[in-house]
């Protein structure tokens, strides 16, 4: 416990770090508050539409007569389960690939990195739109849609992740562990784990990002999840086609505009911030000390 | 060192401020502005920019091609006050003999195509056979009802059909697509048609093609020299515009901002685009001078289609529960701003004919229309006073310029009438089919949670889609959860019946009336029993897959009434409304409101209500626009 | 004895914020320094001694954390002695490698890995004299190399190309280019093998030779110590302890230190079992009391825990920071 | 020898591996849409209007498939697929029956290439080349540039697009609203058309230019700050050499390249890329055309194009990765 | 006199992605050797020589290219010995003690892991009294490691926790790889003196790879050197040592630099200053340096001759089996 303290206390010297932290708790604040939300996400027509920002009406109203500031709950809420769903299982898939791919070495690594490959070579978007067209009513959910993106998004950070390992494997302790008599499952868990988790981890961040740009994109061509459903891509993409910048409904249009910048920074700036306290080299990098 | 970065900025500053000063509009020099008419292109981008051949592929439509430099041999006539069927090519309508196997068709003369040789009876006769005989090619199925063809002289056809077919002269006639002759000593040297590009096109329309965009967003037409010697010219006189340029310049805020930089003259939007444009452009107006703005005579309607061999909508308590759920005058509101015409019947649209010819007789039928609720119960759902409810609201809000004592005004503007708003009974219908409600929500008779999943489109601005998402907003008050299937795939799902409810934009109704002419043979037709397939075969009828025999009936009486007999038509044509209405079978709400906006800063006179010579609805899609170009006055600005 | 380069309590410490806590590590400990000119002058002691960051500072190399605390360094450039800490930055830059320059002690990574070496000779020719063409800095690289006796075809390879031993020469030609009056190498045979760790060292002799200017070598291997260098300074714990001329040193070393670096050398011939020097080496960070090698020496005695020894002359030559020497 | 062996082959077994499998998703795929290039017939022919009987329905079918070439199973169409890609001859576009696929995509491609690889390999420099600079010389003013590349980068392209329209082609109408080429130029080569189509590409290159730039300036960024914290540029500079020098020579330099292998993947992000910008500039160019295959199940025309994207990818990385060894040695040496 | 580990024609080709230059490169060529029970045997030879390589092949983490290896007389393969059961017997400790610990997990753990996979024991007070008795081997006791991490030990230390660690499953043989390298000079006998000790103590037999001739000769019995991946020279250190036979040998005696200023280095030496060509040579790959090269020497691989009691591989020894070399 007073491990993980000491290592807040270091990252939240970093001002970057506790500005992003601030920014995310109040996002997460944000898409909690949905729960008290007084309107229906998906319900259209229930207040005056086109009201500028007032007490009652925090964030203004939009043309189809709902409260911008409950639909921004519903949103950062819906494209935090994507971006989180989506980076997670690509997390996943990517460290299973990663580790096996460079431990096992071989023919395993041949075909791990081969299909690697070919995923990131196939002009990603139109695949993802077919696919989102194949599979309409499945990609329709959040989580799903999110599972859909996270298939797409492993291949690099797998790579990344196989030419650690592939170094970690040559590294002594590797070497110890095998002679004090662990299976490779172990080694796998308990050895190469570790050391991979800081990849994992800020590669998850960027991977979030990534995932939030993906649905505010797909989102802008109608594909991608219900366009009802409240995400920061639907709700730009709604203001967008429905002339909210030339009615002078501004509050409509920057809302998830900024609250798109702010996420993307803070998610930035935590992942800048926590790989430099993570990777020696930066570390130092940042107090300045030489190697 | 120095001096070379100086030097180095003059240079950029000196291009920027060439780049600002030389090319800041969207016309050349050559082409002045004030002479051109700058139309949107709605269905850009051309999918094959330079191939004009309309024949062989649904392609470089609404782009000039089929408004200037085609005609077909008839055409409806845009203008609403007059009505009716121009004969355009043909100089006289379709003269069938007795058992519809042969028409004659006079045509008219002194027209010449664009290079100078004239159009004549061998052009039409060629234009028959060829499809006939060419596999691949437009029209090439219907055409093989064609026994044979010939010239009887220069300007006189006969076609023999293998079939008898009262309208087969329909194929023929334009209202969006027609088969439309082809000039002859063109295509008769060519090997292969299908994969021919016609570039550039011969026109027998009253303008040519001067240049095209590579990409296909934009494509500009001159007017011919020798326009005397075209149908527009003889028929209307001179054209005013030199050149037509249709131009899509991307996303709907880009139209709008070209718009108001004027670089565009029309543009049919959301109404978001229409207020918008209104309100930043002082040389903008709308159909209307004020609310409710639109022109509402579209030819087509849109509200929710019923999957008819899906559970519970096969159910036509179940459809007229849906239906009196919804409150059409709130709908109207909260959707278009009341900017709407409403209609109770799929092909009733909203216009002068129509009230004439089938809203008149229909009225005391729907007064007396009654609803067996059960129990002995009965309900008259019909609430003739709808518009005006509309119209008292917008009194409170926009000035309005509509008299409420003149109902045929009102009913024109605002539609004729709709269902009553009756949740209470639409309740009774339900729970008389075993529904039941709990806690506000309504639950299918096996206890399940009842959801309606609705198939649509993705684009947003779509009306269909607005509309349709203010009605899941109706339902969702009324106790049932609505999600919805957006697929850009929806046309093909529909037509495969793999959808619950589906808006009739995408494939739930097939077949618009002519709008002009009173004949429903074409709307009736989709819903055939044979054409009724089962779900996951394509049909090529309505998607919806709703059959009566007694529809089957009046489709047969219709195939064997003659074009011109309007009485006959009109009778079985309300015959067939009562039976649809009867059924529920989709839920119509609203015609298709045009929300047109005019930019009259280098044109006016456009269409008004106070000068109604032209519908002003998919104005630009539309083959009738060549009709009114005599009509649109130049202001002279430059 | 003319002296090049001298220091003056000489204090400079790694400031670090680390864990939420200030962390100073008193690398360089009040060092006093007189270097001779013509001479090759050692500096030995453990890891973490401190040796390098002394060299650093006498580079005048000073960059966050590692802060100036106390202490002057001064340099005779032109029989004048500049305070070196109170220069400009440009003035500093221009005396680097024209009157003091460095060998590092890995040569892998301090060659630019995608140049050929050759670049880095023109890199630094560039910066230290009169724009030429390259040609004539090529003749300058070679002639160089050639005086060394290096085959000139090490400037048309990279880096990586190169043996361990040639690559180090090479830095040492590099080190060498403008003919500075001191050279500072840090361990530059630490990562040599034993055949190659003799090129080098037969390369600096010679170099010092040839030139008549100063080397300072840090190394922790006696062995070198006792191959190269005149004289030679022992540092423990950020400070010198015992400093003389390295005949004297190995012959009757005074410090407990200095005796057990020798003492604990193996020799080829000698099977005599060694003992290693019991405990480890101290932290800068909170050095013990006193003197800093008490905990580990064997002769301590209490003053020693409390107060540190100041130096002892044991001739001219040979001063020593003991209470034993006394 | 041994280049060949060990360096050239593995890569080319993995180059013809990836492009393999590549392609046989592309063939894929779209297969599994649920739309129907000849149910989108039909219901075109629902549009018209036309009479069809259910026979001739059913007849029509037939016809269709047999001008598609969607006969036969799924295998003899996957041979048929690579026999064609092979012949270079992908057949008629199913949506723009007749018209070949090679020529919709000989329209188009052209200007999506010239639009986009300039864009990319534009940005690429640029933003090594700031990315170097900000990165290594971290003075205040940078930080206020590092601060707007942050801010920028986030901004979805098309909302990007929106403001420079808005700004450019609005406010203050400098620039064309959209289009490739000016109006009645005629695509005839003149200094006039190419300078129109210069004007006309300023604005989507300049929105695919900031985009692009602020992704690639932040890695590059991050690349720099390990690689001036290297031992090599420590030295040089302690050695007295100015920073100008470092920047270029050690900083940029070696920084660079796991920035090519980036390069490589940014061309793949061409194709997809290009659909926003075309459809917000009404830009032509392959983008849009493809998307509306997809749209409209024009199985031919997908394959076709989206063969091209990934044998364009496969390639484009192949050869960076050929001449990866002239920019890094040590892969040319070890 | 039984053998416990003997290694036969071992030979490991690696191959080198050059892009320009040519073939493969033999790390280990045709190396046999084998050690007795309580025996100290050195493997000795610059960097790049293939000492590490042949541990790594004895340790199973290489695959040879061809050659046996015997433990206790059984060929050592899948078959016929498991590679754990091998691995109880034959344990090592490596060259960084830094990197023979993941840092990112304590001390301990990989000693409870090593008691509990050899089936020790399960109890966990019973793992720490054997390992406690072990760390008390090394002078260290569980209390020093128990929750440490490697980064809160000195490198002395974890050297010594390193071997403690091996030590755990009374293997008979331990390779220690370059063991003292990265060891303070002043630590550095403590290390040696533990390997004598358990070997005069357990009769553990050590294989002590190492380039530091000093103390390969103070601790073991017998030395090999190897140089680009030949045994060279093999036989009692003292022999090999005092009187070189090979070239090759003499270079690397004569370059060890001694602490003694009296004797320093006489003669100039060339190096190779690019590593591969060495290893690509046909014949004695010593034969670029070697003053003594004959014609043959370039063409024909020398045969292994055993002159007294040392192996060596010279062709200067071809015509007599007696000491020609002065």
């Amino acid at each position: 416990m007073g491990k993980i303290k000491a290592v807040f206390y270091d990252l939240f010297k970093d001002y970057r770090f506790t500005v992003a932290f601030v920014v995310i708790v109040l996002l997460l604040f944000l898409a909690f508050l949905s729960v008290f939300s007084p309107y229906h996400p998906q319900r259209m027509y229930q207040v005056t539409r086109g009201l500028p920002p007032s007490l009652e009406h925090p964030l203004g109203t939009n043309w189809l007569g709902q409260d911008v500031f409950w639909q921004l709950t519903f949103a950062i809420k819906n494209s935090l389960i994507i971006a989180v769903v989506a980076a997670f299982f690509s997390r996943i898939i990517a460290v299973i690939v990663g580790i096996v791919a460079g431990y096992k070495g071989g023919v395993v690594d041949r075909v791990l990195t081969t299909v690697g490959d070919t995923t990131m070579v196939l002009p990603f978007l139109i695949i993802l739109i077919i696919i989102s067209m194949i599979l309409k009513d499945w990609a329709r959910h959040l989580s799903n849609l999110g599972l859909l993106l996270a298939f797409f998004s492993w291949a690099w950070d797998a790579r990344v992740i196989r030419s650690q390992v592939l170094s970690l494997r040559e590294r002594e302790f590797v070497l110890v562990a095998v002679l004090s008599g662990m299976s490779t499952f172990k080694i796998v868990r308990k050895q190469l784990l570790p050391h991979v988790l800081p990849i994992v981890f800020t590669t998850f961040i960027n991977n979030m990002s990534w995932a939030i740009g993906m649905e505010i994109t797909l989102a802008y061509l109608g594909l991608g999840i219900d366009p009802t459903v409240p995400t920061i891509g639907t709700m730009l993409q709604t203001a967008i086609y429905r002339q909210a910048l030339f009615l002078g409904l501004w509050w409509w249009l920057l809302t998830p505009i900024i609250t798109a910048i702010l996420l993307f920074v803070a998610l930035y700036w935590l992942s800048v911030s926590i790989s430099e306290y993570l990777d020696p080299r930066a570390r130092f990098q940042r107090i300045g000390l030489k190697r | 060192m120095r001096i070379r970065k100086w030097y180095l900025i003059l240079t950029v500053v000196v291009l920027l401020i060439g780049f600002s000063i030389g090319f800041s509009q969207t016309l050349p020099p050559g082409i002045p502005r004030n002479e051109t008419l700058i139309l949107p292109f709605l269905f850009a981008p051309l999918p094959v920019p330079g191939n004009w051949n309309q024949w062989a592929g649904w392609r470089a439509q609404n782009c000039g091609l089929h408004q200037f430099a085609t005609e077909a041999l008839w055409t409806l006539n845009p203008n609403v006050v007059e009505g009716g069927i121009i004969n355009a090519l043909a100089a006289e309508p379709p003269i069938y003999n007795e058992d519809f196997t042969e028409l004659t068709i006079k045509l008219r003369e002194g027209i010449y195509w664009s290079d100078g040789v004239e159009f004549t009876a061998d052009d039409v006769v060629f234009t028959l056979l060829t499809v006939r005989d060419t596999e691949g090619l437009d029209y090439h199925g219907p055409m093989q009802n064609v026994e044979d063809a010939y010239a009887v002289d220069k300007y006189t056809v006969v076609v023999k059909l293998k079939e008898p077919n009262s309208r087969f002269h329909a194929y023929l006639m334009e209202r969006w697509g027609a088969l439309r002759p082809m000039p002859k000593h063109v295509f008769e040297k060519v090997d292969d048609i299908l994969s021919f590009d016609f570039n550039p096109p011969v026109s027998i329309g009253p303008y040519v093609l001067k240049d095209y965009d590579p990409g296909g967003y934009w494509v500009l037409w001159e007017k011919r020299e020798d326009w005397q010697r075209t149908v527009t010219g003889k028929l209307f006189g001179e054209p005013k515009p030199k050149y037509i340029l249709f131009i899509n310049y991307g996303t709907a805020e880009k139209n709008t901002m070209a718009m108001l930089r004027h670089e565009l003259d029309a543009i049919q939007g959301t109404a978001e685009q229409l207020i918008t444009l209104l309100r930043m452009s002082k040389t903008t107006r709308s159909f209307r001078e004020n609310w409710p703005y639109i022109d509402p005579r579209d030819i087509s309607t849109r509200g929710p289609g019923f999957n008819h061999l899906v559970y519970p909508y096969n159910n036509k308590d179940v459809r007229w529960a849906l239906a009196l759920a919804i409150d059409i005058v709130e709908l109207a509101i909260s959707t278009y701003d009341g900017m709407v015409a409403m209609t109770p019947g799929l092909p009733l649209v909203v216009s002068k004919t129509f009230y004439e010819w089938y809203f008149k007789p229909l009225e005391p039928w729907l007064e007396e229309f009654t609803l067996d609720l059960g129990n002995g119960e009965t309900f008259k759902p019909w609430d003739s006073r709808a518009p005006w409810r509309l119209l008292e609201w917008a009194q409170k809000i926009y000035k309005v310029n509509i008299d409420p004592n003149n109902e045929e005004e009102v009913r024109l503007t605002l539609g004729y009438g709709w269902w009553k708003y009756a949740p209470d009974v639409a309740e009774k219908l339900l729970k008389k089919n075993g529904f039941t409600k709990k806690g506000g929500k309504w639950y299918l008779p096996n206890g399940e949670p009842w959801t309606i999943t609705i198939l649509r489109g993705p684009d947003p601005t779509d009306m269909a889609n607005i509309v349709i998402l203010g009605i899941a907003e109706q339902w969702k008050k009324f106790g049932i959860d609505v999600v919805f299937n957006v697929s850009a795939a929806a046309s093909t799902l529909a037509l495969n019946g793999k959808f619950e409810v589906v808006n009739t934009a995408h494939g739930g109704f097939a077949g618009e009336p002519w709008g002009l002419h009173p004949d429903l043979y074409r709307c009736f037709n989709a819903l055939r029993s044979d054409f009724v397939k089962p779900i996951g075969e394509a049909t090529l009828g309505w998607g919806g897959r709703w059959s009566h025999p007694k529809m089957d009936e009046i489709i047969k009486q219709l195939e064997v009434t003659r074009w011109e007999d309007e009485k006959r038509i009109i009778e079985l044509g309300l015959e067939g409304l009562k039976l649809e209405i009867e059924n529920m079978i989709a839920i119509p709400v609203f015609n298709c409101p045009i929300t047109i906006v005019f930019d009259q800063y280098y044109w006016t006179n456009w269409p008004s209500p106070e000068n109604d010579y032209a519908r002003s609805d998919n104005f630009t899609t539309w083959p009738q626009l060549k009709y009114i170009l005599h009509k649109i006055q130049p202001t002279g600005k430059k | 004895m003319d002296i090049v380069l001298k220091t003056e309590n000489l204090k400079t410490f790694y400031v670090l914020e680390s864990m939420g806590e200030k962390k100073v590590v008193q690398a360089v400990n009040g060092v006093d320094l007189n270097i001779p000119r013509n001479e090759i002058f050692g500096i030995a002691g453990e890891s973490g001694c401190g040796k390098s960051t002394l060299l650093k500072a006498l580079l005048a190399s000073l960059e966050p954390p590692l802060q100036l605390i106390d202490g002057k360094l001064l340099y005779l450039v032109d029989g004048e002695y500049l305070d070196v800490f109170s220069l400009s930055d440009d003035k500093i830059k221009e005396l680097r490698w024209s009157y003091i320059s460095y060998i590092p002690q890995g040569s892998m990574h301090v060659l630019n890995p995608v140049k050929k070496i050759k670049e880095t000779f023109f890199e630094f020719l560039e910066s230290h004299t009169k724009r030429k063409d390259r040609s004539e800095y090529l003749n300058l690289a070679n002639e160089h190399l050639k005086e060394l006796g290096l085959p000139s075809r090490v400037l048309d390879v990279y880096p990586h190309q190169l043996s361990g031993g040639m690559r180090q020469r090479t830095v040492i030609a590099l080190a060498t280019l403008l003919r500075p009056r001191v050279i500072l190498a840090d361990e530059p045979t630490t990562a040599l093998d034993v055949v190659a760790q003799r090129a080098v060292i037969q390369l600096l002799k010679r170099i010092q030779k040839e030139f008549q200017n100063t080397i300072i070598m840090v190394t922790h291997d006696m062995g070198i110590h006792a191959q190269v260098t005149t004289r030679m300074a022992i540092m423990y714990a950020g400070k010198i302890v015992e400093e003389g001329p390295t005949d004297e040193l190995f012959a009757k070393p005074i410090h407990p230190y200095t005796k057990h670096l020798i003492q604990s050398l193996p020799k080829i011939g000698d099977k005599e079992p060694r003992e290693g020097i019991p405990g480890s080496p101290p932290s800068l960070v909170s050095p013990p009391p006193g003197c800093a090698f008490h905990p580990r020496c064997p002769y301590a005695f209490e003053r020693c825990k409390v107060e540190s020894p100041e130096f002892v002359k044991i001739n001219q030559n040979h001063r020593v920071a003991c209470f034993l020497a006394d | 020898m041994s280049f060949v062996k060990r360096y050239l082959i593995p890569r080319l077994v993995q180059y013809i591996l990836v492009t393999f499998f590549g392609l046989t998703a592309v063939f894929l795929f779209p297969r599994f849409l649920p739309v129907d290039p000849i149910e989108q017939q039909l219901s075109q022919y629902q549009t018209f209007g036309v009479y069809v009987s259910p026979e001739q329905q059913e007849e029509m079918m037939n016809t269709l498939k047999q001008l598609y070439g969607l006969e036969g199973t799924l295998w003899e169409q996957f041979m048929v697929f690579w026999k064609r890609l092979f012949t270079g001859n992908f057949g008629p576009s199913l949506s723009r029956f007749p018209t070949p696929v090679n020529q919709v995509i000989r329209n188009s491609l052209p200007w999506t290439i010239g639009l986009l690889s300039t864009t990319t390999i534009l940005s690429w420099i640029i933003a090594v080349l700031a990315g170097g600079i900000v990165g290594y010389y971290r003075k205040r003013w940078m930080e206020a540039l590092d601060i707007l590349v942050m801010i920028i980068r986030p901004v979805p392209y098309y909302v990007m697009a929106l403001i420079l329209l808005i700004l450019f082609a609005y406010v203050f109408p400098i620039f064309p609203l959209s289009g490739g080429v000016g109006i009645a130029r005629g695509l005839t080569l003149s200094w006039q058309t190419i300078l129109s189509i210069i004007k006309h590409a300023i604005l989507p290159a300049l929105t695919l230019l900031i985009v692009g730039i602020s992704w690639q300036f932040q890695s590059m960024k991050l690349i720099v700050q390990i690689v001036r914290s290297e031992d090599h540029v420590w030295y040089s500079r302690t050695a007295g050499v100015d920073d100008r020098k470092l920047v270029f020579n050690h900083v940029i330099r070696n920084a660079m390249l796991p920035m090519i292998t980036q390069l490589g993947l940014q061309f793949g992000s061409i194709f997809s890329g290009t659909l926003i910008t075309e459809m917000v500039f009404a830009y032509p160019g392959v983008g849009w055309i493809l998307y509306d295959a997809v749209m409209k199940a024009d199985y031919n025309l997908i394959m076709g194009i989206m063969c091209i994207s990934v044998i364009a990818v496969t390639t484009s990385i192949f050869l960076l990765d050929l001449i990866y060894p002239f920019f890094d040695p040590r892969v040319r040496y070890r | 006199m039984e053998k416990v580990l003997e290694v036969q024609n071992l030979t490991k080709v690696y191959s080198v992605g050059s892009l320009f230059s040519r073939t493969k490169i033999t790390a280990v060529e045709n190396v046999s050797f084998y050690i007795k029970p309580s025996e100290i045997l050195t493997l000795a030879g610059e960097s790049g020589c293939g000492k590490t390589t042949t541990a790594k092949i004895i340790l199973g983490f290489e695959e040879p290219t061809s050659g046996e290896i015997f433990f206790e007389g059984e060929l050592v393969s899948k078959k016929r010995l498991k590679k754990r059961e091998f691995m109880r017997k034959v344990q090592a400790v490596f060259q960084n003690p830094f990197e023979s610990f993941n840092p990112l997990i304590t001390v301990d753990d990989i000693f409870f892991e090593t008691v509990y996979n050899y089936g020790l024991t399960r109890d966990r007070d019973e793992a720490i009294k054997i390992i406690d008795d072990k760390l008390r081997v090394v002078g260290l006791s569980f209390e020093d490691i128990n929750g440490r991490y490697p980064s809160e030990l000195s490198g002395g230390q974890l050297q010594r926790i390193s071997i403690a660690r091996s030590l755990l499953i009374n293997p008979s043989v331990l390779v220690a790889d370059e063991p003292v390298s990265m060891v303070d000079a002043s630590l550095r006998m403590s290390i040696v003196n533990l390997f004598a000790e358990l070997k005069n103590k357990v009769g553990l037999s050590v294989i002590y790879i190492t380039h530091d001739l000093a103390t390969a000769y103070y601790v073991s019995d017998r030395i090999a050197i190897m140089f680009r991946g030949n045994i060279i020279e093999m036989g009692p250190v003292e022999e090999v040592l005092t009187n070189p036979r090979h070239p090759y040998t003499r270079l690397l005696r004569e370059s060890i630099p001694e602490a003694d200023p009296q004797r320093k280095w006489s003669q100039e030496i060339t190096i190779a200053d690019i590593e591969y060509e060495e290893y690509l040579r046909q014949g004695c790959k010593f034969a670029g340096r070697c003053p003594m090269a004959k014609e043959i020497c370039t063409r024909q691989v020398p045969a292994e001759i055993m002159v007294n009691d040392v192996m060596v591989k010279c062709h200067m020894y071809d015509d007599s089996k007696n000491e020609v070399w002065k």
